[in-house]
């Protein structure tokens, strides 16, 4: 029997595919399965294909979404046509009979006509397809009429009776069609077992959470996809713990904000895509350059420009790492999971107070945005560390205006006096300037105070950032980072080849001396990723200068890569190397 | 405190005779006679000679980057609402690269005060056109003279939905001291847009030009101070050149009386440690 | 030419019903009224559903970055002043991010036109708030309602020294036609807001919301739409919900106008073949 | 006898001390020397104090301002203070005779007191203290009386009678007085051979040059530090040739104006600085994504944020040559000398167009601010290459709206139309995009895009832009760029080592090929740069993988390097690695 089951729903925008789509993986999750989505939508809001894939799994946390589909529910023909090559030869098609089918497309594939759209017009409104849809497939995988309705009074409790109660008669009719028309997929015939407590979200929702529960209560920040829902998620979870968001006018100001914010003692962040991150440069300098902690996530999108709003991409590693103009201590984390993106959230805002600079938490458009089901993350009491704040003692001590905010220190972290706080007043500029703040071009005092803002971080890199899987086989490591990783397990997992795994979890401050152990131990290292120059192997090779031990493998069309891709390239890779 | 307890003993990098010295000293003045605990007033800056001010306050003050005093010190306000917040900074460093942040924080309606030390030139990049500069004025990039009509800070502010206004002169110390004083007691974003001539690069907007186009808003105007489009009137009849406080509106609410909750919660005092009630509390959304 | 000829056979990506179709067909109609020559359009636009506009014109278009049409326009304009351009964009395009390029557009009255496609809220990133929202509008990131001012673009326009501002609704196509007919024909800067409501992201201010809010501009006013303040009063009353032409300053000089060396000199199409006499000239300063 | 006399003007910042020396160095250019200046100053306009060392050459054009003065003219005494110590033992320091002096700064020195300010206030004003100036400094450079009074006259004729006259009275006087106390420097003793016909300018002033001569007409930008000389001196020529300067509302705009202009068939350019270049991060891409040929101009000065805006550091190559977010080709220039910086931006237009790309003109504060005498420019007609324009039959073939403005070629390389142009109506678009430029994002069209941006500007990874000097000796190679080349060619023309020497003309595309032959040609190559992380030389090792060839040599405090340091580096690298 298979291991996991994966079903294709797709429509035209704004018929309500994705809610459809995650209505059903919520259901299923609290019957005890795992789901992973992955969405496929254009940059418009109505109109266009859109359609979501869903793996479900029972045993454990689905890595990466099948491109192979046991079933397609098509509420157009686009659904058919863009899709229908993709599915298994045992997999079956259901689809609007309102629908012109080509022939060819289903030639010697199960294919069923269902009414959904005769049965949404009949009993309420024609948009309201998509609980024909939900009717069907809750037959198709196995509910009970009952926990349907559930669903759909939780979706439509609150849009008045009336909507409420077409709705009803459209599931209603739908499920005792498809109870006659179709059976119930095999693989929903065994139930999982209920083990753990779970939860469903996205990467952003993680990374507001994990901002939550860091301390962080200020978000200022300006929309774009991918990012957007990280404001949308905190403008909802604020009020219940005393934070603010705000809408600024552009990203120039978000980031200004968020520094404004944090320098006066919250924990302060923002969000934004590529086209936010160019405008964010400047603050991030000014962050630099004045030390003052502030978390800002790229949720990377395809570029450049405005690029591919929409589609997956992470190549904005290199300007993330090279900054802006000048040089400044930064810190990049990159998650790959949806339960590092709640870690790596707390960890920055403790990084970010600790080395007193910029951190940035790069995600990607499949990370940011797919839903997933995970095991719960429970609670545990987070470690607040705010970093070197001023005592009382040296406040009193220090002579009228005599705070030295940037004190030469050996480990070249100073201590921050907050606003409101008594005999700390000082200077912060953004040119460079003395122990005191103050403006300052003494050459001396220049190199002094470069190379204290640089070796705050240097540390880091003694420090482990990459995490491996595998039996240290010693022969080929393939290291990716985000949403690539979860494919590139699940190849791993199938090809049972004799590789290790690895994704990097911090990059800047590079792990450098864990990829000089790397590199000792392995023959080669094989660095996948999403953009064109093989950002981060060259990367790596700038910092280790082995080059002759990296090979990049990068994918730049906007999709990720499928796992029969990754199966496929790890295949040829140690094929090559032996 | 006295006056000079709200400096830092630092001597202005100004050149002798530039307007704005009498900037600093009204601001100092004002906070000592308003008797603000230094460690409770933040003063922010953009860049340009006037974009210094901040560095010579003995206060929390921050030199941010051009044209953004207003983001920031509106993340400052948000952060600790106690604080007393003065931005600060050119015509170039708001009316120029900063227009937007000027509109969208007077907009906003923090309860902030923000200096325009105007002196309608690029006092720091050596004398370059400013969006507020008159037309004919020669610069350094405008060798044949400036022919672009000025934007008037006045009106802008206005539409903005300003809900204070006023305008003083650097060589009127005593009215702009108790217009800063206006400014800061105002609950609500508050603009001094102040002529601050520019000795060495601005050769035709000087004090004597100043003294002789300058008019007295009250005695001017044919309305009250609250009255908006007699504002207008008074602002467009005059060429915008009047001193005093062009428009105040008191009714209108500020952003912290709109947004109780920053009111309520003092975001950067709070205890941030987290309860297991209140995780399940945010976590319940994504649990199933 | 017929309206037709002006579109490229595109299918606009909109949502059925949404605002921006009638803002591209009465673009597209008054192109054909006006008989110009497809060539010699140039349509520039911003980012968000509105800044699709240009990408369904048969001219040549230049979709650009959100917020930035305005400058590429005016550096279109600035090279070819033969052109006829005209800006468009959305709200958020034109009043947050692009606030700054759209107060100095105004203020250096180029010889464009201007389209704001106002439908309070950010169509593109599905649902966001907008600087032009009303208060108490419910979005994503204002889940409890938005609780600030909005912007008002007329009263902006006319403090940046707009010297034509008209607004349309996207329901009175006829009239939009004319609106932009004028706005074209005008020597100088333009600006034509139009209302035009997003169905799918903005429930309140729904077509049926402005037939019932919106007055006639010439029906309300009680001055000529060459006086200033009486313009201003009109937006102040109608709290900016009025539509036709709100103020047209015929006086004001263009800026083709005030810089004839634009318009003596088209810089597109200058021969730059340079002579040994000209090199000599402008290298004289450095000779010794 | 010296080779060269260097001598350094010292006062208060506004009281002409930059001026008097340009005059200075104008007058003695006439007489057939060679003159090139540094200047130390800080971002405030009066009241610091700031001064210029002037070097003097009668053979050939001086390559860097030495570091020890045969003279100082100090009116005030923190230029003495500051600088006594670089005075040569057989220095003369000259001083008004208000400076209160230590005596232990000049003991056994040769010192003279001249009333500078008692004459200045006596015949005129106190702040004709620089005509004073220039009187004694043109007896002590052997000026007739006459020539001085043209200078005078040249620079005061037109502020009115009064104040020429005061001027020539005090220049008179100041003359007068320095014949009976100072005698003329040996060095100016023989007159040097009136070979060549000269120029003086500043780097800023040879990109202006070149710009116009390139057939640039537009210009839109917003002024800093130390690039605003740029739109200056356009906004002086413009009007000769027809052509036109926006100071813009910002840099955004700035750039996003020169895009438009160029879009529509003018050749145009911005220029500015570090934090000007972040902000443009967002046209850079938007010009890459739309292939509209743009030119900008990045004069560097220490970063990060504002940083130290008038100290020399080479800090944003990094940042230039990995762009803003996403990915897309560009080309960067670097000059390294005065001729270089009028032919490179003839060049940089040229390829623009040819390429359909930004080009990055790269220069660094001492570079484009340093006022030099060079050789003529003689006049040459520049080619000028528009690239590739659709040609009237392909418009007239295409069907309405058909102009492929992005076709798929060979090279990468499309034709353009310009608006205006009868049939070559298109879409531009800072989305992915088809050949019509209407937006797409199907994979195998983002790839072909990609590609074909990409592979653009691949071709000049082949091409030479590495110039070398010296014997191709075969064990080192020292390897430069920008304001350094001039410091690193006089160190080693003095040292006389057997090492060569080299600047990098065109950073990117890097010339690979060059670099790889150098590399199997070199044992060792040495870079020299100013700024942290040694970033040319990590750009190299990225691209050519071979750092164990390569050494970096960093200077990050605000100063370039010193002739003597360049000799001592120079000394010491060849003795570790014989
Ligand atoms: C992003 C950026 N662009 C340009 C500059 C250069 N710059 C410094 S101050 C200034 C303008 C100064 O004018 P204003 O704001 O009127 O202040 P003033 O010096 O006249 O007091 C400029 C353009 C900069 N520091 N940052
Ligand atoms: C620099 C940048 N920030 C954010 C975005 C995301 N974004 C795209 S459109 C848009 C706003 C759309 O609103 P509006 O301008 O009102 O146009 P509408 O879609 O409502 O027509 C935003 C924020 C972007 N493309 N670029
Ligand atoms: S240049 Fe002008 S603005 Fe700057 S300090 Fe001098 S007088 Fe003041
Ligand atoms: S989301 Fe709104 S603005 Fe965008 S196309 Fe749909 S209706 Fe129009
Ligand atoms: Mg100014
Ligand atoms: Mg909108």
């Amino acid at each position: 029997m298979n291991k996991n089951f994966t079903l294709l729903i797709g429509g035209i925008q704004g018929e309500g595919v994705v809610s459809t789509g995650i209505s059903l993986m919520k259901a299923l999750s609290r019957r005890g399965y795992y789901t992973l989505s992955e969405r496929k939508f254009s940059s418009r809001i109505k109109g266009g294909n859109t359609h979501v894939a869903i793996t479900i799994a029972k045993k454990e946390e689905v890595n990466s979404v099948e491109s192979c589909y046991d079933m397609i529910m098509a509420m157009d023909q686009d659904s058919i046509h863009l899709n229908m090559h993709q599915l298994k030869p045992k997999g079956i098609l259901l689809y609007d009979e309102d629908i012109k089918i080509d022939e060819e497309w289903t030639d010697g594939l199960r294919s069923i006509a269902l009414p959904l759209s005769a049965i949404a017009k009949k009993h309420g409104k024609l948009f309201m397809k998509n609980t024909s849809v939900i009717g069907c497939l809750g037959k198709v995988t196995g509910f009970t009429y009952e926990v349907l309705q559930e669903m759909v009074t939780e979706a439509y409790g609150n849009k008045g009776e009336e909507v409420l109660d077409q709705n009803i008669a459209v599931l209603k009719t739908a499920f005792n069609h498809a109870s006659t028309t179709i059976s119930r997929a095999s693989f929903f015939d065994s139930e999982p077992a209920q083990a753990k407590k779970k939860m469903m979200m996205i990467g952003n929702e993680a990374i507001a959470i994990g901002a939550v529960v860091a301390g962080c209560r200020f978000m200022a920040g300006y929309p774009i996809t991918p990012a957007s829902d990280v404001m949308e998620n905190l403008a909802l979870i604020f009020p219940l713990v005393g934070g603010k968001t705000v809408q600024t006018e552009d990203e120039v100001a978000a980031i200004a904000m968020t520094i404004g914010a944090s320098h006066a003692g919250v924990r302060s962040m923002t969000a934004t895509s590529g086209p936010g991150m160019t405008l964010m440069g400047e603050g991030l300098g000014l962050a630099g350059m004045t030390e003052t902690p502030i978390v800002v996530v790229d949720a990377q999108r395809a570029g450049p420009s405005t690029g591919m709003p929409t589609k997956m991409e992470q190549s904005d590693l290199s300007f993330l790492y090279h900054g802006g103009h000048g040089e400044y201590a930064a810190i990049i984390l990159s998650p790959s999971t949806l339960q590092e993106c709640y870690e790596m959230t707390v960890d920055a805002f403790n990084l970010a107070d600790r080395y007193q600079c910029p951190v940035i938490i790069m995600t990607d458009l499949n990370l940011s945005l797919s839903a997933k089901t995970i095991d719960e993350i429970s609670f545990s009491e987070p470690v607040i560390d705010r970093g070197q704040l001023a005592s009382t003692e040296i406040l009193e001590s220090s002579y009228d205006g005599g705070f030295t905010r940037y004190q030469l220190t050996e480990n070249g972290i100073s201590a921050r006096a907050i606003p409101g706080t008594k005999g700390g007043q000082h200077q912060v500029t953004g040119l460079e300037h003395n122990e005191l703040g103050r403006p300052s071009d003494h050459p001396e005092n220049r190199k002094a105070m470069m190379d204290k803002r640089m070796k705050k971080t240097d540390p880091l890199k003694e420090r482990e950032g990459i995490i491996l899987e595998g039996k240290a086989s010693g022969s080929t490591l393939f290291l990716t980072f985000g949403s690539l990783y979860g494919t590139l397990k699940e190849a791993w997992m199938r090809t049972g080849k004799n590789v290790d795994l690895a994704r990097i979890g911090r990059i800047k401050p590079l792990p450098v001396k864990q990829l000089e152990t790397l590199m000792d131990q392995y023959e080669k290292i094989i660095v996948v990723e999403c953009n064109y120059h093989g950002q981060l192997a060259n990367i790596i090779n700038q910092e280790t200068g082995q080059p002759q031990k990296v090979k990049s493998i990068t994918r730049y069309d906007g999709k990720g890569f499928s796992i029969e891709e990754m199966m496929e390239i790890m295949d040829r890779w140690c094929q090559e190397w032996k | 405190m006295e006056m000079k307890d709200y400096g830092n003993g630092l001597n202005p990098t100004w050149c002798k005779g530039c307007g704005h010295f009498s900037i600093l000293r009204s601001l100092q003045t004002t906070a000592s006679r308003m008797n603000i605990p230094r460690e409770m007033l933040a003063v922010v800056s953009g860049i340009g000679c006037s974009g210094r001010i901040s560095g010579y306050m003995n206060a929390y003050s921050f030199h941010s980057v051009h044209g953004r005093s207003l983001p920031v010190a509106q993340g400052i306000k948000l952060a600790n609402p106690d604080l007393i917040v003065v931005a600060a900074g050119g015509d170039g460093d708001g009316f120029a690269i900063g227009t937007s942040h000027t509109v969208h924080a007077i907009r906003r309606n923090m309860d902030i005060t923000y200096i325009v030390m105007n002196n309608q030139v690029y006092g720091l990049t050596k004398g370059h056109v400013s969006p507020v500069s008159h037309q004919g004025f020669k610069t350094k990039t405008t060798p044949m003279g400036s022919v672009d009509m000025p934007l008037e800070p006045g009106l802008l502010a206005l539409a903005s939905g300003a809900s204070f206004y006023a305008q003083g002169f650097s060589a009127q110390q005593e009215e702009l001291i108790e217009l800063i004083q206006n400014a800061i007691e105002h609950p609500g974003f508050s603009l001094v847009q102040v002529f601050s001539p520019c000795v060495t690069y601005n050769k035709v907007n000087t004090y004597q030009w100043f003294r002789e186009h300058l008019k007295s808003a009250d005695e001017v105007r044919k309305a009250d101070p609250s009255d908006y489009l007699g504002s207008m009137q008074l602002l467009k009849e005059t060429e915008g050149l009047c001193t005093g406080v062009i428009y105040q509106n008191r009714t209108k609410l500020s952003y912290e009386e709109l947004h109780q909750e920053v009111k309520e919660k003092n975001l950067a005092t709070q205890d941030l440690r987290m309860t297991e009630a209140v995780y399940q509390q945010i976590t319940e959304r994504f649990k199933l």
